[in-house]
């Protein structure tokens, strides 16, 4: 049967799934850094003065009230580790990360806290929990507000990790990330808060674990994370004029990681190029390319092409930035390379 | 003392018990039946024992790497616990954690902690789902005083104070950060000095007195359930093993031990007990009997218990993977 | 005010070109021509003057996101500055850090930071350089309201004080993070009363003179140059603009900032000055006059200077690699 | 020109070169928890009550005094981050973050401050550190004592990482990182320290970024780090009775990483095995997997194995525990099927 659906932004998508799992389930509440904003200021009693400081929380604390919408001070280690605990003892938090890059200040409460705690405690304990957080170059945020590092979650046993590139996927994966009874690390980009597309109305789940072929191809499989799904599709039309129709593999989820989408659709291309912003070494790229050599060495006609950032940190200066980004170009010459 | 004659009975059978355990753990380990790294309570069971006197079944508390004690007084079976030390399937963790993750969150008890600072969230989180759920239930969060040099306790206090969540923080002193003396590693006279930087309560007690400990966890929880906010209380104790099994503790001397061993918690409170007609000198025999019976039957419920089979290192890890 | 003709001079200067700096580089940002997150000191420039009057090449500070001021008052050529913020060659770090990053090591400066409470763990190792070396030297870490609640600041404060560092600790309360009021993620009713959690002096002076400011910090850089340890100041401010540039600050009324810019800082202490004979108004119009043309120089220092080649990207990340 | 040696413990040659270098050089401090312990205790005033939790430090509070044997609170950023702050303003550090699992604790005052300071910077600095921690599972430590995570530092841009599998390596190797310029993380295995070895006396460094070639062959190649070394050293012992020569490779450094060396013995052998105590996603056993896929790709005769540790936290129960950790018997199954 099918769904209605609208043009939403990649900033209402997310907005929309907040709203429509708070509806659903009271013990959802949500947690950070002037996700409302103004608390306690006159006027701004039950108003968000911000919504997140992208806006992207904006209204919800209107719909739900400040017992579910919780501005935050500056502990990412105080409030995520109590969105564990809130987790293990009934609640459904899902805390907001400002930026990934902030992982450091509270890596401890996410990977040792929440993620170890049910198999510590012999599976007698789960932590349904959800750490939004935002990643991404390309906003001239400089060094410490620019970096991607899903990597190092899906590195991590216990944590599950969503990396979604369009509205849809963005709105039916979070409201999964909620649902889902184990903590999930859910990456938004912040270049592709503007984007839009068509997103299905009311509930809308998009089952963790599952890629989805963003374009149907035989010439060479493409693995494209997040803001790199659409840089491939933009490749793939240019490759597409010289002739070469690439399949375009987006794994939404990176933890688990639909392996025999993977496997599936190099077996077909018989070539694999991975791309991810994220730096290289120990990276989404390497775990993918080591995947595939290993399991479908025999169905590989070429070697695996990772498309990455360098080894360096994100650098402020525009020109340098987009150096630093992957490239639609280098995806290109990525693909050429394997046939 | 304004003790019941059950309140008395059950404290005494508490501390006695926690001791009981302790010190046939450490010999457990010195004969090689405990393996990993092994933190003993004893010394300090007053603490434990006389705030969890006010704990019931909607109650929280979150522990630390020492948390044994903290698990007999919130009510945590003795043979789970000790199947857990011997990394059987009975344990309370099915062996998967440990004595530094012993956890029983069927009954409160949120885990015992590797990590030093790892509670103070957590509690904030668990005094976020009572507000919110209105349980009326309170948390209590144990951690020592070298705990109270990481960030992380100063993140929970200062967020429990803002959202007013009924949590209670007990600072457990035993004046050493492994080899390390509080004098040394915190630069505030007292760590309860502290609770002003978070316009909360805070006092500090003698932790060799339970009913000194009991007195002043009686306000906080009360304060906590009355939706008040959170306390701090600071108890000042001491263990009288080393920082782990196997510590050699060069960094104290047997004197100071000796001293405070002659004011035992445990002989104190029994003496006071008795005194007051609150215990008979039989009761404070028999308990004493039971405690050690109860410990052999967790050994026996331990050995008793099997090994998990190999393969259970892969499952537990999520409540579902694809 | 006990300050000389030259401290006033030097006072006044710094606050003016700061001033200038910041208007100057809010129009660049609204043109388009500085990209990126800009956090602008302009209301708090007493903070950073009055402090830095005390410090010399010897003395470090750390900073934060809001930097500017800071890197104006500890002497950072504003040139450089600039650049910085346009991601040229010239620029104190190449391009590579911008606004939240800008830093010069040569000067003491060690670097704006887009981390909150990412600054007392490094002023503390600035101090351990300093006590090691024995340079006399001091450090003065700046850290915002909402970096009271970051663990790092709890730790670096801890640790200053236990080991006696020379470090003296600025907290620019300007009464929010973000949108978010201090009243609301501060527990204490000052975090002046946060020092004494650590032992150390703590004090609240009004941000928006410059003479308490100059005060304070004059008996706290003293401390520390003896030997005695860090300190502890608060200063109550208020920024002129959002949070970032692009913020809409509909957190705040436009009659609070109103009210604040009756009181601004620089005239204020222009008035003071003349009224006591410490500057005359001619050399007041002069400094405002020629604070102007120093960022119109910056700007065309800025202007100037080439973009960095696109592989620069890949430069500087190690001393070496291999 | 020979050098004396004599046997060592892994233990004592850690030992032996932190008072070598600090010997060597004033501005070499040290700082971390009980590194020399009992400070301010009577009867210690200069000397250790503990060095180290395990002894590995011990005698250095003796010789250089607590000037420079610095015992800590247990706040892991606060004495981390200002190792950062003294290695920017002209201090060495050595600070030690006991084990490596609690990096969570600290991470940023490592990876935001430390790794990204000089770059940001514009490389008008340089961040001269070393963080010296623990790594490794059999220790029945369980869930937050026992894993290596090395990964997760390797994928970060500013950071060198070092895992020594012998003493004599773990001497030279740490005398190296004191030495260099840049920061650098130094991972000793726990179950490494009472093994022993001959080991240089005095001054003696090993360049970073090396591998070192532990036993000769041409059957295959098993790049193993750390503990996994004297592992794949068994394993090659009992393939050389059934006639494989297999060539063991530690990579010694994996921030740089030797990769001509270990190009060069996979184009000699045809053959990859990695072995990793880590956890297996984004691992380095991805790392080194995905980088001879991609450059030796028509060099290799058979798919790369990766033998690893399950996506597991550790477990507590030995049984359990020794199941986790890769052993020799893996190691023969791995390269057999590459054979
Ligand atoms: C974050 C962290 N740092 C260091 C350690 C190592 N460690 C375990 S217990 C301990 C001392 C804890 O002292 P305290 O908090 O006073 O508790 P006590 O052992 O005295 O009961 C240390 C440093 C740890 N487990 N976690
Ligand atoms: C660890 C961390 N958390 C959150 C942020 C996002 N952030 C940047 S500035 C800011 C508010 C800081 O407030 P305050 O410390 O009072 O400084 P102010 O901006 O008022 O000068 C926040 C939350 C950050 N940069 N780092
Ligand atoms: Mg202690
Ligand atoms: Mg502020």
């Amino acid at each position: 049967m099918a769904v209605a659906t609208r043009t939403l932004t990649f900033r209402e998508a997310v907005n929309e799934a907040l709203a429509v799992e708070m509806e659903r389930d009271p013990d959802v509440v949500l947690m950070g850094e002037d996700v409302a904003g103004g608390a306690t200021v006159e006027g701004f009693e039950q108003e968000d003065a911000w919504g997140g400081v992208l806006g992207v929380t904006k209204g919800l604390v209107q719909r739900f009230g400040r017992d579910r919408v919780l501005d935050t001070p500056i502990s990412e280690s105080g409030y995520i580790g109590a969105a564990v605990g809130a987790a293990s003892t009934g609640l459904r938090p899902v805390a907001e990360l400002m930026f990934v890059d902030f992982f450091g200040v509270c890596m401890d409460q996410i990977f040792n806290q929440g993620a170890k705690l049910r198999y510590m405690f012999g599976g007698k304990a789960k932590v349904p929990m959800v750490i939004r957080t935002m990643i991404g170059a390309g906003f001239r945020a400089a060094g410490q507000h620019s970096g991607c590092h899903y990597s190092v979650f899906t590195h991590m046993p216990g944590l599950k990790t969503v990396v979604p590139s369009t509205p849809a996927d963005a709105k039916g994966l979070l409201a999964a990330s909620i649902r889902d009874d184990d903590p999930v690390l859910f990456f938004e980009h912040k270049l592709l808060y503007d984007t839009s597309g068509e997103v299905p109305e009311g509930e809308y789940v998009v089952e963790l674990g599952r890629a989805d072929v963003k374009r149907e191809g035989d010439g060479a499989t493409v693995v494209a994370i997040g803001r790199m799904v659409p840089f491939a599709l933009e490749a793939a039309e240019g490759l597409a004029a010289e002739g070469a129709e690439v399949e375009v593999l987006d794994p939404r989820t990176l933890s688990p990681l639909d392996e025999d989408a993977i496997l599936g659709s190099v077996r077909k291309t018989r070539r694999l190029v991975v791309v991810d912003e994220d730096n290289p070494r120990c990276s989404m790229a390497t775990d993918i390319a080591a995947l595939v050599a290993s399991r479908a060495f025999d169905h590989l006609d070429a070697p695996p092409q990772l498309v990455t950032a360098p080894h360096t940190p994100v650098p402020f200066s525009p020109v340098l930035e987009d150096f630093y980004v992957p490239s639609p170009d280098r995806i290109v010459e990525a693909v050429r390379a394997t046939l | 003392m304004d003790l019941t004659k059950d309140n008395a009975v059950w404290i005494y059978d508490r501390m006695v018990t926690i001791r009981a355990f302790e010190e046939r753990v450490a010999k457990l380990f010195a004969d090689g039946r405990i393996p990993g790294f092994v933190h003993l309570y004893a010394g300090e069971e007053a603490v434990a024992v006389g705030v969890c006197a006010h704990l019931g079944d909607r109650d929280y508390i979150t522990s630390t790497h020492r948390g044994h004690g903290h698990c007999i007084a919130k009510g945590v079976p003795l043979g789970e616990m000790m199947a857990e030390l011997f990394g059987k399937v009975g344990g309370s963790c099915k062996g998967k954690g440990g004595s530094m993750h012993i956890a029983d969150v069927s009954r409160g008890m949120l885990g015992a902690n590797g990590i030093v600072g790892g509670g103070p969230p957590l509690a904030c989180g668990a005094g976020l789902t009572i507000k919110r759920k209105g349980t009326g239930g309170v948390v209590v969060c144990f951690f020592g005083d070298g705990a109270a040099e990481q960030g992380t306790t100063h993140e929970g206090m200062n967020l429990a104070a803002i959202w007013k969540l009924p949590v209670v923080f007990v600072a457990e002193n035993n004046q050493f950060a492994e080899s390390t003396p509080v004098g040394y590693h915190c630069a505030a006279s007292s760590i309860a000095d502290r609770a002003a930087a978070y316009n909360m309560p805070g006092v500090l007690v003698d932790g060799y007195d339970v009913v000194a400990v009991h007195e002043a966890a009686a306000e906080a929880v009360e304060r906590a359930r009355r939706g008040d906010g959170p306390s701090l209380i600071e108890a000042k104790t001491w263990r009288y093993f080393g920082h782990f099994e196997g510590d050699q503790v060069t960094y104290r001397t047997a004197e100071q031990s000796a001293a405070y061993r002659e004011h035992d918690p445990l002989t104190w409170f029994a003496r006071q007990a008795v005194d007051r007609g609150l215990l008979t000198a039989e009761e404070v025999e028999q308990r004493d009997r039971a405690a050690e019976a109860a410990v052999d039957e967790a050994i026996e419920f331990a050995d008793r218990s099997p090994l998990p089979a190999p393969e259970e290192a892969l499952t537990d890890v999520y409540v579902s993977y694809r």
